[in-house]
């Protein structure tokens, strides 16, 4: 695929004013920038949290706390009724079924290892498969990677098109009957790419084959409907959706819960305890052994609440004109070479200076409080059949506006004055 | 940031002493990888050796303007230099730019701009790359700090 | 073992007055007892926060907030600054050689978990036995359960005294050549005895058997060092020390660390990943895949914080006087049975109303605000082996006083005029 | 909370009706098992039938005041009822206590201090223990709610 290309979208100042709730209004609700200013480009990383977010926590653990499902005193059944009803938000933001096809894990990460040892390990049969794109994130990448090495199964990589995305025929091709899962991003936190990944579901449905959709990138995003995506696992993280850190979700189709085993063992997730075996409860919670991250759900809840009243749509919206912005400018500028050229792109984008190292470039950056990263961005295989190590990513969310940019842009003429 | 990124760092990073782009076809030469990966800084030293003399230090390969920097300062360094001369010289740096930065044995002038990096601990790895793996090949059983 | 026995230690009321520093003048510290006024006994299954540990966590939020580890930018080395002060913290807090002993998790199930399937599955040896005892919390249970169901090994239990504590001379017993590892609690969460394990782990060291010590209900009340215990793993959760949920500690000797694989697979934890194999970080990162919970690391700091300055010992002693006042007139009242005696005991009692259901005398004291806990505290096979389903415990921690005990005895004595 | 532990749950719970210590001796009889692993309840209800009549109903085991009350009360309720009877009293006494409420097909009047369990979502599984353990055996395809 071409590192360089030719991205071009005309913004839209007006449409941007009509926006002007988000950006720079909606900042002012994020009290790390009063407290300390600077210029964040950095959210795919992780996100900054609303004031509201920050207060749930804090008034979770003030006023409503208790252990949760294990006692049946007052301070625990406020306890409890928020951890589920953080259950039901969930369901409903994401359109699933019902509650119970919503578990509370650690994060992304956690999500999907549970499903890789929860619910794949034991489906392995000789000669099968497992399916996942070139642009996975570690996190998407290592558990299969570990299992496939493991139980000797072969790990197959869908190779991206020249614009950046996941080649549909060669995915068509790959995922066969001998797939076991077929775990994809929906959005690349590298090259930004939204991935259509209606007709590889299709396809792969067409096999029997199930589908963990990757989410990190895309939740708070866009809308992510597990109806209209028809995946069969979703996962996300609370951190990158301006939620609290240690908290994420992962969905599953009720059916294939019923499947799975549980990955990690302990108290609240067994019915019964017998010496010789022991019988696990429902799905969820089953996979939800030991105390839970209460109040990072109570914090959730109230990420939820914020993404809706802005509306996540709005927030798609105002984002690409922003990003479509970036790249404008971006592509103006002498020695900037972007990567990727997707049709649908979403928050980020990946770039590097000519001659210039991308740590130098966040270095310098950062001196002057503007935040964006250089790395591999967790997509080691990705970067290699790029052959590029690193790269810089620059990305945003709803707080975002054109001043960041510019300052961006300052910035990286200011590097290139140090070098040039 | 302007003092991590002082006019010596910049100069040698831009015009580095002994790069090469592809190693060199001697098989005499001793190649040491010196790669981080935590930010994929990834150089080849090669160093031609004359019994226990260093003739002569080159290298490839790919880095930040610091870790480039610092490396091109130490092919210029250790060049003529005999290998116990080099335990001290990369001891003696290591102090200064890691540890206490108290009185070294040898002249380091030339390498107080990477002082500046105590201040961005998360850049200490560009400075430390070649330097780690030098350290490495001459004392291979030494623990490092 | 009886479940009825005379525990009774006389309360020097004197000392107890040289203590108000802590119960009723800390309590102040705990914005929950301000804003939702109740009698908490039940600090066991997760202990409430001080106002200092919610400042903590929403100051993260607001002023230092950034990705971990990953980017280059001020944020972000602020964040990672406080994260890697937190393992440092925790090393000096349990008397660690080193910070990169210290392994932050989701808490002690999943500290545990990762230990059984990181360190233990791997050195399966057929014929091998793994050794826990007959009161250990489901989370110091089901995991080694699963192992050795599935990779056929035996589970010993180690039988317990009269009094309610590891049987020593069983444990010698059972622990032999073939043990791949011992997983022992330090203090019960039923029974509230504390262990005195040091005998134990140095028989098993004699044997070269590696020792985890649960120490979740441990932590906080009384000096817990690694040094002294002469552990090498030793599990732990922040929600429990006065911490935020979702945190928790998993202590291993480096050695051990270092023959220890991965359990949970993701970003920030490998140095190199190829299409074929990948290169793990160092201990502690390799362990740490994923986003980590941050903002919990931050809380738990605050939490240690807050707990030197009280001083451990002065809880534990304040603690023991209280837990005796408590144990005193729980005796004195007609038709209460006290389970186990112990020679020590730390912060909880289990007890039962004779010919009342634990769970109706919880329910009526709830009603007026008065929080214990009814169940099986998630040691089925213990109660099991007591002959009874369910228990009532009180529990109690640093900002509980005489006044809650009278509450609870008032409280005790309403539950009984309903039924008799 | 004096409202849930009402006088005819107390009454009942200290003195049930058709309270066994053990089971009978009686292989026709048939035996269900009402047990809730979140709390240890477990009740073992004991039907005689003839046809489709229920004869006798008796129960044994351990449980909280709340699932004893009503375990008892049930098996006074149930006694010489048909099968189909049976189905829709369980049926009201489930609409009754957890959905709306609404105006049940059968006089239900004492199961009204039951009600108060609506205000304690957490002590519901008490309630409905020996209802569901019936409801089971009589439909067993029935998904409940
Ligand atoms: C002795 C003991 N071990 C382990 C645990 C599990 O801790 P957590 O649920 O925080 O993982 C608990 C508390 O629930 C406990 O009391
Ligand atoms: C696409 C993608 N997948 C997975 C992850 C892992 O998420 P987490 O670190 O929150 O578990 C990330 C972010 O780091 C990501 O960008």
């Amino acid at each position: 695929m071409s590192v360089f290309n030719n991205y071009r979208i005309q913004l839209d100042a007006r449409k941007l004013d009509g926006m002007l709730k988000l950006g720079k209004h909606i900042r002012k609700e994020f009290p790390i920038f009063q407290n300390a200013p600077h210029v964040y480009l950095d959210s795919a990383a992780t996100s900054h949290k609303p004031q509201r977010v920050i207060d749930a926590v804090s008034r979770f653990y003030s006023t409503q706390y208790g252990s949760i499902h294990r006692a049946l005193h007052t301070r625990s059944a406020e306890a409890t009724r928020i951890y589920e009803m953080g259950r039901s938000r969930v369901e409903h933001f994401i359109g699933a079924n019902k509650p119970s096809e919503i578990i509370f894990t650690g994060g992304t990460t956690e999500s999907i290892n549970q499903v890789a040892f929860g619910f794949a390990v034991p489906r392995i049969k000789e000669g099968g498969n497992i399916v996942i794109s070139a642009m996975e994130h570690h996190a998407n990448f290592l558990p299969w990677q570990r299992i496939c090495t493991q139980y000797g199964l072969s790990l197959r990589r869908i190779p991206l098109t020249d614009a950046g995305e996941i080649d549909e025929v060669a995915a068509s091709e790959l995922i066969d009957e001998n797939t076991l899962i077929t775990a994809l991003v929906q959005v690349s936190n590298v090259l930004g790419t939204v991935n259509d990944l209606n007709p590889i579901i299709a396809h792969a449905h067409s096999l029997q084959v199930p589908v963990l959709v990757d989410a990190a990138q895309s939740i708070g995003h866009m809308d992510v409907n597990v109806q209209a995506l028809d995946c069969d696992f979703l996962a996300f993280s609370g951190h990158k959706m301006l939620g609290p850190t240690g908290v994420g979700v992962l969905y599953g189709k009720y059916t294939y819960l019923e499947q799975m085993e549980p990955w990690r063992f302990g108290g609240e997730m067994v019915l019964h305890a017998g010496l010789e075996r022991s019988k696990f409860k429902e799905p969820p919670h089953r996979f939800e052994g030991g105390s839970p991250h209460s109040a990072g759900v109570a914090g959730l809840i109230a990420a939820i609440d914020f993404l809706e009243e802005a509306g996540v749509s709005n927030i798609q919206r105002y984002s690409d004109q922003l990003l479509s912005h970036m790249i404008d400018q971006l592509q103006a500028e002498e020695d900037v070479q972007i990567l990727a050229d997707p049709k649908q792109r979403s928050g980020l984008v990946s770039f590097v200076l000519k001659d210039i190292h991308p740590h130098d470039v966040a270095s310098i950056l950062g001196e002057t409080n503007i935040a964006i990263r250089a790395g591999h961005h967790c997509a080691q295989p990705l970067l290699r059949d790029l052959g590029i190590p690193v790269t810089n990513r620059a990305s945003i969310h709803c707080y975002n506006d054109e001043d960041d940019i510019e300052a961006l842009m300052d910035g990286i003429r200011r590097v290139k004055s140090y070098f040039h | 940031m302007k003092d991590l990124y002082h006019p010596t760092i910049i100069r040698h990073s831009k015009s580095p002493s002994n790069f090469r782009e592809d190693p060199p076809d001697d098989r005499e030469v001793v190649t040491l990888e010196a790669y981080n990966p935590l930010c994929g800084d990834e150089f080849t030293l090669y160093l031609y050796m004359q019994g226990e003399l260093i003739e002569k230090v080159q290298f490839s390969g790919y880095g930040c303007a610091v870790s480039k920097a610092m490396t091109s300062l130490l092919t210029e360094r250790l060049e003529g230099k005999r290998i116990l001369e080099s335990k001290v010289l990369l001891s003696d740096l290591r102090k200064m730019l890691i540890d206490n930065g108290e009185s070294p044995r040898t002249l380091l002038d030339e390498f107080v701009p990477f002082m500046e990096v105590r201040n961005y601990p998360e850049r200490m790895t560009c400075v430390t790359l070649s330097i780690d793996a030098l350290v490495d090949y001459f004392e291979p059983n030494k623990d490092r700090l």
